[in-house]
């Protein structure tokens, strides 16, 4: 895993190149963070790609409900040849959830870019076919978001049996 | 004259009276309620777009053709086989050329390469 | 309810049954003796009880695995839970064959159209067992994406487990087919004397 | 060809891969096309959710030439039971119930991932016996789930008998897990810190007797299969995939290694102690569907290799961690000490809260690389818990497979996926 002075030399190369690419670095638990702005999000996962990080393992999103910029997009980088792994984290607003699409680099983040959209409602730019994948096509609202509601049947017990229609209603 | 082939109208009734029963017992005793959806093709469980209007490819033709072909020559041998004592080697000689004429459409069929599924 | 153990046969009852059962084969056997023994060979019964007989001994199971519950379904046909031996054995692909629908798994809100089409293109009479707590209500996860089969199909059989052992399956079958057969047995109604206080619906009570 | 009916409108959006340009389909319902000419018109068809050989609920919308595949589309979601918003519902230590059905055939790969993110998320120290009993328990459902996959694919290819055979072997193997956790399937025994019991005293003569016999009987399956004429025509240079597109669509596992990347993170980055143990990493060669049947039964034999070694290095001591802020105290202490009557008392009602942070856990499951990311904000719930599951991500390989091949080769390279879509679907 990049100890942390691995991971600020990685973030320092980074900014050489595009000082506003790494807003944060994060070393929590030996494993190093890169919290990325989404507009440079391409040029840094090329670059991290050439260095040598050219396996994705998962792209998955996250509602960070209480934190303001509250849809994150992770990217679980791995180095097959060090056995190396590194996180590019992607925070966005809810007004504007925009990204590029890393699909054209890695065909693995096809259905999982199409997923985030799926739960989270995060639209990547440029993706070549961006849809619903678990939900029905015409399901109206981001289910994995906090807001949305777990919904699922109340439960009968005795001070709301009277308030539920029973299922025969 | 009847008499000879007795056994095999006999056989040809009762695989039709057989036949018969089990279409008329699932006609009456059979519970009977028909829905708009139960009439559309099954297509793994979503409505078939597939209409019956569609046309197939052309290989499919040719394996039917060269199927009924050969095929049916398999039944021409069955009446020589079963009375072979009877003709002697005259039928034997018989078959023979009729299996080698059959055997050279067969060598041209493949040369022309008809039988390669494409 | 006390369990009364009756013998099977005295040893000297089996004798006779044994004589005249050679006397039959014999075809010496003549008179009452020959009348009787013919009345207790026959059933009389109707057509449909004929009928409800012949299905529930041989109804074949419609492969429908969703969901965990499905490898559980698919170890009944195992070696070990042979459900040949009551002629289920039969997985049948498509729903035109089959008049057993064992809805194994967690039924969602972008599959239920499809099991409700299924259901519909299942030719009569047929049956519905909702194996396992997803199917039956919705299990584990009451959420938004799961719906309970009662919602949108006439269900028989509630087999409850998550998944079920096979054993429980196998009960559910056999208690279908107590069901099919006319009679079907109450189960704990019965053990426990409540026969008569089953719920019945507003509007047909 | 084909109207469009209404429920396709609803998925409108979907687009196969362009009919090639000379060919022009009919134009709106019933006009026959005129210049289709002497090529075949594509036949859209569905392998639908409802479909003896997909493996579970997976639609896959093919578009065929005759019988040559022209285009495949994976339409999946037919069981998605929304069980990661489930997860944010519930206190750590109920979670992993709901976790564990995900991908159901490798129960307890899904309950170490998360268990093992959770610790690392408080710097839970798990004793060596767990983590040898995980291991024990892992490799058993290893093979469990390579067997259902081998008598459910060799039932696709016609050889019925293997079924009967394989899933005699997984009810002696059920038996196992039945005795050390009291339930066939979704066993929840492994927990955060530990296992929830150690096993009985009747478990490792009957381990022992499993692992005698599980290679006699792996043997008879290669005799069976090995060299069977219809199996090699079928499976031979089928399906075939190199190494590179593997990769750049993140495929790992037997897939992976089939095609002789011998990538597996069991070797790559040891996690539970599985540096303990040698076994070997069995690789393929050319990556088609026979290298892929040969590289899982092979793991089987590796596998029963690992649990060996476990049972005879079983070391003594506690099965769950000391430390009471995670584990429940043992019972008998409770009529004792109220310390351990305070701990059992907060742990049952709230559940340990661990600190805020996110971690990312890969470990090797039969199918690949089964990751699970655990966000944590401080309080008794998750924030968030994703699985990365491999065959959401081994099925996105799955066109590049069948592209042209007859719909024979289709189903056995469906079969040789081995999907599970408890896991795609999630």
């Amino acid at each position: 895993m990049p100890d942390a002075p691995g991971l600020e030399l990685i973030a320092q190369d980074l900014r050489d190149n595009d000082p506003d690419s790494v807003l944060s670095t994060v070393y929590f638990r030996e494993r190093g963070t890169l919290i990325v702005n989404p507009a440079a999000i391409r040029e840094t996962l090329r670059r991290l790609r050439d260095s040598g990080y050219g396996f994705l393992a998962s792209v998955h999103g996250v509602d960070y409900h209480p934190e303001e910029p509250r849809l994150g997009v992770h990217y679980e980088l791995l180095d097959m040849t060090e056995v190396d792994r590194l996180t590019v984290k992607v925070r966005l607003h809810t007004e504007a959830p925009e990204v590029d699409t890393v699909a054209d680099m890695w065909a693995t983040a096809d259905f999982q870019e199409r997923e985030i959209y799926d739960m989270f409602g995060v639209i990547f730019r440029g993706h070549p076919d961006l849809r619903r994948i678990l939900m029905p096509e015409d399901y109206e609202g981001f289910p994995q978001r906090r807001d949305f509601p777990i919904g699922g049947e109340p439960v009968l017990f005795t001070h709301n049996e009277h308030e539920i229609p029973r299922y025969y209603e | 004259m009847l008499r000879s082939y007795l056994p095999a109208i006999v056989f040809l009734v009762l695989g039709g009276a057989v036949g018969a029963v089990f279409v008329t017992i699932n006609r009456l005793l059979g519970p009977r309620r028909p829905g708009r959806s139960k009439q559309d093709p099954y297509e793994c469980g979503l409505p078939s777009e597939v209409k019956h209007g569609f046309r197939f490819g052309i290989s499919f033709y040719l394996v039917a053709m060269l199927f009924i072909l050969f095929d049916i020559e398999v039944i021409f041998l069955y009446p020589v086989a079963v009375q072979l004592k009877a003709f002697g080697t005259f039928a034997l000689m018989e078959t023979i050329v009729f299996v080698f004429l059959l055997s050279v459409a067969f060598v041209y069929v493949w040369r022309r390469g008809a039988l390669e599924w494409r | 309810m006390e369990i009364k153990r009756e013998k099977v046969g005295s040893g000297e009852e089996f004798r006779t049954r044994q004589l005249r059962a050679r006397d039959m084969l014999r075809g010496e056997l003549e008179g009452d003796d020959l009348d009787k023994y013919v009345e207790e060979r026959v059933i009389a019964t109707k057509l449909e009880k004929a009928l409800d007989w012949a299905r529930g001994n041989a109804l074949f199971p419609a492969t429908f695995g969703l969901a965990c519950c499905a490898i559980e379904m698919m170890s009944i046909v195992g070696s070990r839970l042979d459900v040949a031996r009551f002629g289920f054995e039969a997985f049948r692909a498509s729903p035109r064959q089959a008049d057993l629908l064992i809805l194994s798994g967690r039924v969602s809100i972008k599959m239920a159209p499809i099991v409700r089409r299924i259901y519909d293109q299942m030719l009569e009479p047929k049956w519905v067992i909702a194996m396992g707590a997803c199917s039956s209500s919705t299990g584990v996860f009451n959420n938004y994406a799961i719906v309970p089969a009662d919602k949108f199909m006439p269900v028989d059989v509630h087999v409850p487990g998550c998944p079920p052992r096979p054993e429980a399956l196998m009960h559910g079958i056999l208690r279908l087919r107590d069901k099919i057969h006319g009679d079907p047995k109450l189960g704990w109604r019965e053990r426990y004397g409540a026969v008569g206080t089953e719920e019945e619906l507003v509007e047909n009570a | 060809m084909t109207g469009v009916s209404d429920y396709r409108k609803q998925e409108e959006s979907i687009t196969l891969a362009p009919v090639d340009a000379q060919m022009d389909t009919a134009t709106g319902d019933g006009e026959p096309a005129e210049a289709a000419g002497t090529e075949t018109e594509l036949l859209t068809l569905n392998m639908g959710p409802h479909h003896p050989a997909t493996h579970g609920v997976l639609r896959l919308l093919v578009s065929l030439e005759g019988e040559v595949i022209h285009d495949v589309k994976p339409i999946v979601g037919y069981v998605h039971t929304g069980i990661e918003k489930t997860c944010e519902d519930k206190p750590y230590w109920k979670v992993i119930p709901v976790i564990e059905r995900m991908d159901y055939l490798a129960y307890y790969f899904n309950g170490m991932a998360f268990s093992a993110a959770v610790e690392t998320l408080m710097n839970v120290e798990v004793p060596p016996r767990a983590q040898y009993l995980r291991v024990i328990h892992m490799e058993l459902n290893r093979i469990m789930s390579h067997l259902v996959w081998l008598g459910t694919s060799a039932l696709d290819l016609g050889a019925i008998s293997m079924f009967w055979y394989c899933f005699r072997e997984r009810e002696t193997i059920l038996d196992l897990f039945e005795m050390s956790s009291g339930q066939r399937m979704h066993t929840r025994y492994i927990q955060v810190g530990g296992v929830i019991e150690d096993i009985p005293p009747g478990f490792e003569t009957k381990l022992r007797q499993f692992l005698a016999s599980m290679p006699t009987r792996a043997d008879q399956y290669a005799a069976i299969l090995d060299r069977n004429e219809i199996v090699l025509r079928r499976l031979k240079g089928v399906g075939a995939v190199d190494a590179e597109t593997l990769l750049n669509f993140g495929v790992t596992g037997p897939l992976l290694r089939a095609t002789g990347n011998p990538w597996d993170l069991r070797k790559a980055a040891p996690y539970c102690s599985y540096d303990h143990f040698d076994f070997r990493i069995p690789v393929g060669t050319s990556g088609d569907n026979y290298d892929r049947y040969r590289v899982r039964l092979a793991e089987i034999y590796e596998s029963v290799k690992i649990i060996e070694q476990a049972l005879d290095g079983l070391p003594e001591g506690p099965y769950i961690t000391e430390d009471r802020k995670v584990a429940l105290p043992p019972r008998h202490e409770l009529a004792t000490s109220m310390e351990a009557l305070i701990h059992h008392f907060k742990l049952v009602t709230e559940g340990f809260r661990p600190p805020p942070g996110e971690v990312y856990y890969p470990i090797e499951g039969p199918r690949g690389e089964l990751g699970c990311f655990v966000l944590s904000d401080g309080s008794g719930k998750p924030a968030r818990v994703h699985m990365r599951d491999p065959s959401f991500v081994n099925l996105q390989a799955f066109p590049a497979m069948v592209r042209d091949s007859y719909i024979a080769d289709f189903i056995a390279t469906l079969a040789m996926l081995d999907p599970i879509l408890g896991g795609i679907d999630r």
